[in-house]
């Protein structure tokens, strides 16, 4: 993620919940990763551009990942898409959907002690690869699967 | 305000798995209307989870994450009746902080 | 960087997750329907319904906790798989959405056009009364179905509802029982209880209320029967009609047995 | 059955399903004249669709009324009378575009109160019914289609019996669940045509793969 973007946000409008969530000792100041919206991460277009913003050109691509998702969606609205990193070191997961208009669709943190694995539902205008990013060791990891969005009901 | 999380925290051998739905309309602004009006985008923007004041997940979302999300991740370190705080933040700056005891 | 490497990169990698060649797209969709079912969106719903139940509203600002259900006043628990039933202070049978928009006019002293005037839900939400029913239903949760038929008019209006789902009309001819009278079948990908079997039945009562993915909303059995028959080619059924209890009265009895283990989630 | 219940549905089925709930003396018959009133007092015009879609036409009253399965020498009659209404087309080509018919069977349009009138209604054929291999969503009410014209040939006669299957239905099988398109004046004699070629066509891909 860009460093001068997180400082940037920090300093800006979600301050109030920062703060307020270290009143109610929620959150350490020193937690600031927790608190920003990455915006440039999440506007990037294309999976080439959403790896740059996220500052993973170059992933490798791994089977040490696994998705857990439909092949074929029953309905692009709500697709379970589940991720598991068996690469050691793991502190960051994210999902970037290709065909969606914006890429990126969440970006998780794995701190020390929390299991390298997320399920989450996400929306699908179409049919698309989904990209599982792992990052270990610093360095950038990944899988992908295609998921079918189907048309159902009788268009009647 | 928003409708209170639904959060499932179990402890299952070291590992607390925890579960959590949030009412959330997670409008990504490129819907209209019935009028025909652009329906602004609102969507959780973060998500933190903390457990004996220490942060044990942390998300950042975009508006692709499906209406109402569920999300689900697992820790180590947590004992049955600790407390477990989540907490979101939209981009119109609302939030809501709930909290489940571990089971 | 090297965008198009990359890309070549992507394409030429194994695909992860399981393999599902030979299940069919509705076995496939069933699996995931499942997982979801675990963590259905309608909790939230019953989560809101039950504060309106409990929640003092309305010009007599009462909470529904004096509503009965069938099981007498205030209890809720296992009411909505003994629903449709027979109700002595209307003389009605009348269904789970039916019975509690009564409560919410009788006790609260909310209009009844007004609770009715939107009644089912949309884009721009959930009714109140949706998410009382769908708290209803979520109390029911894992308890057999048990709809009575000791009383006369609730024979009655099963054998109604009966005549009704086998009632051809309309410029297609076609009745309830077109889609829902056989085993196995599907309109495009989307499978069809056979409602007149006990299994089938018990498919069609725990998908409404439901978690409707397409939107995010909540619909209920009075919606689901609005748009069969709208998808049959019929006029509209009024909302709450003795027509529409009988149905569900018929849908309902012929499950009764069966496990309900809803509110559901659709597509 | 006897006779007089049977001439009964045959004046019925000819367009006086009043006559017919005269007849009605069993329970049965009964709780359908109650459910009939129930409809007629519980619906309400919405859109295109009009409380006189509730009236049973000849057919649809004697299906109600017999479980869809009428009488054998009752039903060959009246399938004959459906038969006979059946128009083909005067230029006495039956085949179409299959391209055409093929997005025709995609559409499930026409005729609910959310549809607007005038608007093209669609053939609804995935619905119901596998056909070209291409598209994987449909459904099983009927059977499947694929392969039809390749399992079933394509000469003249098969091309009239497909044409008026499409057109009516009900005249191969009374009550058959499949609307009668043509009859009713839901598809035009070249949108039936299409659908035809979409079946049977030698290259349409119903037939090769």
């Amino acid at each position: 993620m860009n460093p001068s973007r997180r400082k940037a946000l920090k300093a800006g409008g979600s301050l109030g919940l920062f703060s307020a969530l270290v009143a109610m000792g929620l959150v350490k100041p020193g937690d600031a990763w927790a608190e920003a919206w990455s915006k440039g991460v999440f506007d990037a277009k294309g999976v080439p551009e959403a790896l740059a913003a996220l500052g993973a050109s170059a992933p490798t691509m791994v089977g040490d990942i696994v998705i857990t998702a439909p092949d074929i969606a029953e309905n692009g609205a709500v697709v379970p898409v589940g991720a598991v990193s068996k690469l050691p070191g793991t502190t960051q997961i994210a999902y970037l959907i290709e065909k969606n208009p914006n890429t990126v669709t969440a970006v998780f943190d794995i701190p020390a002690g929390t299991l390298p694995e997320v399920q989450t539902r996400v929306k699908m205008g179409q049919t698309s690869n989904v990209m599982v990013l792992v990052k270990a060791d610093g360095k950038y990891f990944a899988a992908q699967k295609e998921i079918k969005v189907t048309v159902g009901g009788c268009g009647g | 305000m928003a409708d209170p999380m639904k959060i499932r925290a179990t402890l299952q051998g070291d590992t607390v798995e925890v579960r959590v739905l949030m009412a959330h309309n997670m409008e990504t602004g490129a819907r209209k209307d019935s009028s025909g009006t652009p329906i602004p985008a609102h969507f959780i923007q973060t998500v933190n989870a903390t457990h004996n004041g220490k942060v044990v997940f942390a998300a950042q979302w975009g508006t692709a994450i499906a209406k109402n999300p569920f999300l689900q991740f697992k820790f180590k370190g947590g004992a049955k009746g600790d407390k477990l705080q989540l907490s979101w933040t939209d981009n119109k700056n609302a939030s809501r902080t709930d909290e489940a005891t571990i089971g | 960087m090297n965008t198009r490497l990359i890309l070549a990169a992507l394409a030429g990698t194994a695909l992860a997750g399981t393999a599902l060649a030979q299940t069919s797209p509705t076995d496939e969709f069933q699996k995931f329907r499942d997982v979801m079912e675990e963590d259905n969106p309608a909790e939230l719903f019953e989560a809101r319904g039950e504060e309106y139940w409990k929640t003092p509203r309305g010009p007599k600002n009462a909470s529904l906790e004096q509503c009965d259900l069938g099981l007498g006043p205030g209890v809720v628990k296992g009411a909505y798989v003994q629903m449709p039933r027979y109700f002595a202070d209307v003389g009605q049978v009348m269904d789970a959405e039916r019975r509690v928009v009564h409560c919410m006019v009788t006790l609260q002293g909310l209009k009844y056009e007004d609770i009715t005037r939107q009644p089912f839900s949309n884009d721009k939400g959930t009714p109140d009364h949706v998410s009382v029913v769908t708290y209803v239903a979520g109390e029911s949760r894992d308890m057999k179905i048990a709809v009575p038929q000791a009383h006369p008019k609730e024979r009655d209006t099963y054998r109604i509802g009966q005549e009704i789902f086998g009632f051809r009309a309309g410029p297609y001819d076609f009745a309830c029982s077109t889609c829902h009278g056989a085993d196995g079948r599907r309109i495009r990908m989307q499978d069809l209880p056979n409602l007149t079997k006990p299994e089938g039945a018990v498919k069609g009562i725990l998908g409404w209320p439901g978690y409707r993915m397409t939107g995010g909303f909540m619909l209920t059995s009075q919606w689901r029967m609005n748009d069969c028959f709208r998808q049959q080619r019929f006029p509209e059924p009024k909302y709450l009609s003795d027509t529409v209890t009988a149905i569900l009265a018929y849908q309902a009895v012929n499950a009764n047995g069966q496990l309900y283990r809803g509110p559901g989630i659709k597509r | 059955m006897d006779r007089k219940y049977v001439s009964a549905l045959l004046l019925g089925a000819l367009g006086m399903p009043a006559l017919l709930l005269a007849t009605n003396a069993a329970a049965d018959n009964d709780y359908r004249a109650q459910a009939l009133a129930m409809v007629k007092r519980d619906f309400q015009a919405k859109g295109s669709a009009g409380l006189d879609r509730l009236e049973e036409d000849g057919v649809q009253a004697l299906c109600n009324r017999t479980g869809n399965h009428p009488p054998k020498d009752v039903a060959a009659r009246l399938e004959q009378d459906q038969l006979a209404s059946v128009r083909l087309p005067a230029d006495g080509r039956l085949m179409g575009d299959w391209k055409a018919g093929e997005k025709l069977a995609q559409s499930g349009r026409g005729f609910t109160w959310t549809d607007k009138p005038g608007l093209p209604v669609g053939g609804n054929c995935y619905n119901c019914h596998r056909i070209s291999p291409a598209e994987t969503s449909f459904g099983t009410v009927g059977p499947s289609l694929y392969e039809f014209g390749k399992l079933r040939g394509n000469g003249p006669d098969m091309q009239k019996y497909v044409y008026s299957k499409i057109f009516n239905a009900k005249s191969f099988n009374l009550c058959s669940e499949m609307p009668r398109f043509g009859h009713i004046g839901a598809l035009k004699e070249d949108q039936i045509k299409d659908l035809v070629a979409l079946l049977l066509a030698a290259d349409s891909p119903v037939n090769s793969k």
